[in-house]
């Protein structure tokens, strides 16, 4: 009935290394356009741009704490890319590459990991939640956003991310129960990297995967290889045409793999071998992406060096507005705590102001 | 107008509010079919449908975490948590999430929802289901924390919250339930929410309580307003967070001498909070220190022994003896 | 892939009122001594008339609310009478029976529903957990409970019960992972009588077992009829002997039903058919053990008139050692806070004993 | 003798509980292999095995309530919880068990069980790491909250504590993890639970503070005295509740005014219930209003903002000042 730690193991190894997707280029999906093939490829490539330029900036002090996501990309464009502007994206701090496919500008990303209220700004109109930064709160949120979207009778699906981790929280559990009894139209999507910080999959949980885990709510449960963006892509747009015409939930599970630390703060050699991260990056999802698309004729040198230029631009630029915005506000944290500011709260201000010897202060909405 | 009891205010509240309100729904335990287990929520399924009036899973971080997203994405959800004993499991959701939604996400999600649960001790209920333990609320920015002390203020304290674009805990005094029937208006109303009322005026000191404890109070000031030929001023707090210090100040300026009566444990319950308000803001006016009149800190007792661990009458008194015989 | 509510709700009742257990008698069993299947007789209804006559005590007012058993003891006589006294019991409030079975006095389980602190007392020895009132929190418990027992090499066993409505909670989750993942010596057993207060079954999940939950934790999951005290006895014997050599954890589900109220605050007219109870109640657990007993030559109405006049004079001494106990001691209540009591404790009891005109007190332990 | 920062006092005091007790574990998450997020860990692991240093699950319910189980049945448990923002989860076990257990079993079972907890801001990470809710704690009667402010009374509190037949909540304030160095001792030593110290004797002021506060109370009130010629008296109260009033008011009884300093935010802050309680006990010996310096009342702001949330060195001062300018 149930595995030992070191069977799930072998076979998550297993699952890694030697994925059939993986191993030659298939012929061309009959079922995705050119464009979309190479959008994934190049969403790919501005997520992994971005990412290693805010590692960067954290080196150099520029901006705090970050939790890098290179070596998901897959998942997220796989993931985001499936689904529609009205659809709603429920993240965790790694889930950033997809807020920013789903409309959430690049600088906003790097203002909140700086530190700066102003990155917590999402557009109106853009349809994604906070960062959740307590591992698994976000599911009920997930649960409870595609609820309303039902009782509203609205065309609108809620994806929420989680890590491998979060499994094991009780919010997971009480999220996918109510996705189930309330058949909602939620997509939970599990980038299983395989570890929590330094725990291993193993220790987390002693099924072999996540995705089985949804038979205890009676969801469908699938798995898929996060190395693959057209494999997630497919999955995920498989879920939503099932949530949206009231198919009910899908938790979709993505063996995935971090090549980076848990955050900046983290060292991974401590836990993980480097044979171990090697293996990963030696099949890299981009790059064979990248491969496949010039097997398949729409990809070339040219192509990929426009590709390059315009992408680092594109993330210079963010930087450039992040770093240019103007310095915080001191009195920006009284503001947004109830939609009127209690007297108690406009005293305290007000002595805060004194404090730093500035009476008044800007307007309190 | 009828004539209510608190329940029954609060169902007609709740009424009133879906019935003006479509994207007014209730969700929680055994609220449904069953009515609730104190049946506030009894003929709301009936009158409004399953889609409205929904019996959730036993789950209250999923029933809070699931009205977070309900209300971020326009709905204006009412759960209910069966007892306050039972709100701990659902802690996470209120703390990071409900308090700080607003704050999070720049004002761009706002959580206009009402957490209603009965709290409070003195009905011989079972182990845990008489907790009074309003300052984990009270001490988390974000949360508006609403407790009434009789039906007419209940309807409108509750319709004001669920008006509001802020969380609310709402939390009913299960002891005063039905202890008493009061007028109630029919229509809709509101009572304002962050404002205390003076329930009666008096000059030499000021009583300042919420929930079942008004009622207790206000009991013993009037025998010891004849007795002692002492007049009293009382005040019903009624938001606990963010609270009226005008109103208290004010009285306690006039006075001289305040008195805080509240059936939390004395350690840190909010008393603690407006005793050193009012230190700080009235000190040259006091003729005593403040006197807190509270549970004693130890959890609440079984059902035997809560009518002593909670202020009584005797206590009441002496609090209010203290500050005079300073 | 998962059921509809309509569904399970129709397999549920299924197994419920033809469970081929029920329908006819078979040989006695081989495997279990008579002496052991008159006991399990017996001790329903002991627990049964416990049950009965608290239920009325409650309507007479010389007790608090109380949540009665009735229906579930072969589910408790089965699952405790598999236990050894080393094991460990963790109740909710509505398993005094077991709490019973394992070396509770009764009078100590009618104390604590009478609102007394002395009925929270457990007797040296006995090894039962006190009474969870908030759902699911006594899972984790037993996990540790058995993870020590683990670590300290006893031979030891915990075994959690719960309901139907507490696998919705995150802590049904949390410790199904954790004696998943650390292979504890652990037994949740769960009596699924089909409501939580007035939610049924099918509004409480969309799978059709609480057993079926198992596999998302890599732990066995086994499903009996809790109609039956033998299949109950032999499941839990089983997963005794298998937690006792190291096998790790097991979930059992028995399909029950109970027959009053939730508690003697409920109304269970108001969301359960007559037609439904009378059915469950038609096929009496005990009245057909009853008849097996007899069926199989071991039990007459001699003994049958002998047991119940044992029994209603077992209980009959318990009310009476409850009625008799001296009256609360009022400064109980500052007592068991701390080891050592604080100043301030110490100061509000004085005052305490004070204003009760009764200054000084007994010794603070 | 050795050198070392709290960090490194808190792991040696580990490994001393451990290697004195072999009822003693660790467990959490990232505690064993990783060596703790803060390195607290680390090296234990090594030492004791994976029997005694164990990594769980993310589960902070599930680390907490299997710690229950573990301390009730003859182990005594040190579960760390990774940043104070994240116990939440873990909120109904520390209410209705951790604090209740003993009271619940009439002290057939005790709950020798250490919460490690990291807590406190300024140390720049992200968002939600950075709560000072050690009230929800201390309103909590049958808990035990400590917090040391140094790495000698870190490691003896820490010793104290795992010696303690009740529950510790033991909240390291991460500030000052690696800030600064002091003389430890090698052996086994335990200082006092529940006893605040006089950190600098003084006659004109008492200022009450904890943890990270501390020391940085302790350089405004050099500059201070020196400054303006007061004398001022500083205790670190070590212990949160049950707190040490004696110490307290013996101090405040002698200088006739009092400041507390902490990083919670104001409204049911600690300092709440220490001004009530000093007012209560000290009104006719204090020169002026007992004054509190806190967080102001919203949640932690994002890093760039979060020293200013806190109490600066200005307000701390300020703080002070006024109750000499009454
Ligand atoms: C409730 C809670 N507990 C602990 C933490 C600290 N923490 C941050 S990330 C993390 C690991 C999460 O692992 P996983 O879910 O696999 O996501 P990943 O980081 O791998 O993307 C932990 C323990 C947290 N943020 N929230
Ligand atoms: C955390 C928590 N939430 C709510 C309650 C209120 N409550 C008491 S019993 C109960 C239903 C439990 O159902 P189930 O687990 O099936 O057990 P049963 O009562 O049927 O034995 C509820 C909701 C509680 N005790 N604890
Ligand atoms: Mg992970
Ligand atoms: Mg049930």
């Amino acid at each position: 009935m149930f595995k030992s730690s070191a069977e799930a193991e072998r076979e998550l190894q297993g699952a890694a290394v030697s994925h059939p997707a993986l191993a030659e280029f298939g012929d061309k999906p009959a079922d995705i356009e050119d464009t979309l093939l190479i959008r994934m490829y190049e969403e790919m490539w501005k997520l992994r741009l971005f990412d290693r330029r805010a590692v960067s900036l954290q080196r150099a002090g520029r901006i705090g704490t970050y939790p890098p996501l290179e070596g998901q990309e897959a998942c997220q464009v796989g993931a985001t890319l499936a689904l529609r502007p009205q659809d709603f994206v429920v993240p965790t701090y790694r889930d950033y590459g997809a807020m920013i496919l789903h409309g959430v500008p690049m600088e906003n990303i790097l203002l909140y990991w700086n530190g700066r209220a102003e990155g917590c700004v999402i557009p109106d109109g853009v349809n994604v939640f906070p960062i959740a930064v307590p591992i698994a709160t976000q599911l009920p949120h997930a649960a409870g956003i595609a609820w309303a979207a039902k009782l509203r009778k609205l065309d609108q699906v809620a994806l929420g991310f989680f890590g491998d981790g979060a499994s094991s929280e009780g919010d997971f559990h009480e999220a996918m129960n109510f996705a189930g009894v309330f058949q909602l139209p939620v997509i939970y999507f599990c980038q299983n990297n395989q570890y929590a910080i330094s725990v291993p999959f193993h220790r987390q949980t002693a099924t072999a995967t996540i995705a089985e885990k949804a038979a205890a709510y009676g969801v469908e449960g699938v798995r898929v290889n996060g190395w693959d963006a057209i494999q997630v892509y497919r999955a995920v747009h498989a879920a939503v045409e099932k949530a949206a015409s009231g198919g009910g939930p899908t938790l979709i599970e993505a063996l995935t793999y971090r090549y980076g630390p848990h955050t900046t703060s983290d060292d991974p050699t401590k836990y993980r071998p480097a044979e171990e991260t090697d293996a990963w990056k030696a099949r890299d999802p981009i790059a064979t992406l990248g491969e496949q698309l010039r097997a398949w004729g729409i990809w070339n040198d040219a192509l990929e060096t426009e590709l390059q230029e315009r992408m680092q631009h594109m993330v210079s630029e963010a930087i450039g507005r992040m770093e240019s915005a103007p310095p915080p506000n001191p009195e920006d944290m009284f503001l947004h705590i109830y939609a009127e500011p209690s007297p108690r709260l406009l005293r305290q201000r007000e002595e805060f102001l004194a404090s730093l010897g500035r009476p008044g202060g800007r307007q309190h909405e | 107008m009828s004539s209510k009891t608190l329940v029954q205010a609060i169902n007609d509240g709740l009424r009133c509010a879906m019935a003006r309100d479509p994207r007014v729904i209730l969700l929680g335990e055994d609220v449904g079919v069953n009515g609730g287990v104190f049946r506030v929520t009894e003929g709301l399924l009936e009158q409004f449908g399953e889609e409205r009036v929904i019996d959730t899973p036993l789950a209250e971080s999923g029933i809070l975490g699931t009205s977070v997203g309900l209300a971020a994405n326009g709905m204006r959800p009412i759960p209910e948590i069966q007892f306050m004993g039972f709100i701990y499991p659902g802690f996470e959701q209120l703390v990071s999430h409900v308090a700080r939604l607003r704050m999070r996400s720049r004002g761009r999600f706002t959580l206009p929802m009402v957490v209603r649960v009965p709290f409070g001790g003195r009905i011989r209920a079972p182990e845990i289901h008489s907790d009074s333990t309003e300052t984990y609320f009270a001490h988390t920015p974000g949360l508006t924390v609403v407790v009434p002390s009789n039906p007419y203020d209940a309807k409108g304290l509750l319709l004001a919250s669920v008006e509001s674009e802020d969380p609310v805990i709402f939390l009913e005094p299960m002891r005063i339930y039905r202890a008493f029937r009061e007028e109630v208006p029919d229509e809709y109303y509101t009572v304002p929410l962050r404002k205390a009322t003076v329930v009666k005026e008096g000059t030499d000191v000021t009583v300042i309580s919420w929930g079942t404890m008004v009622r207790e109070t206000w009991t013993v000031i009037q025998r010891l307003e004849q007795e002692r030929g002492v007049s009293v001023e009382l005040i019903d707090l009624r938001t606990l967070s963010p609270w009226d210090e005008d109103t208290v100040m004010t009285s306690v300026n006039k006075t001289g001498r305040a008195v805080v009566v509240h059936e939390a444990v004395a350690h840190l319950g909010l008393g603690a909070e407006i005793s050193a308000r009012i230190h700080e803001e009235c000190i040259l006016q006091l003729e005593a220190p403040v006197a807190r009149v509270a549970s004693f800190d130890v959890p609440p007792p079984l059902f035997q022994l809560e009518d002593l661990h909670a202020p009584t009458p005797q206590r009441i008194s002496a609090g209010i003896e203290k500050v005079f015989a300073f």
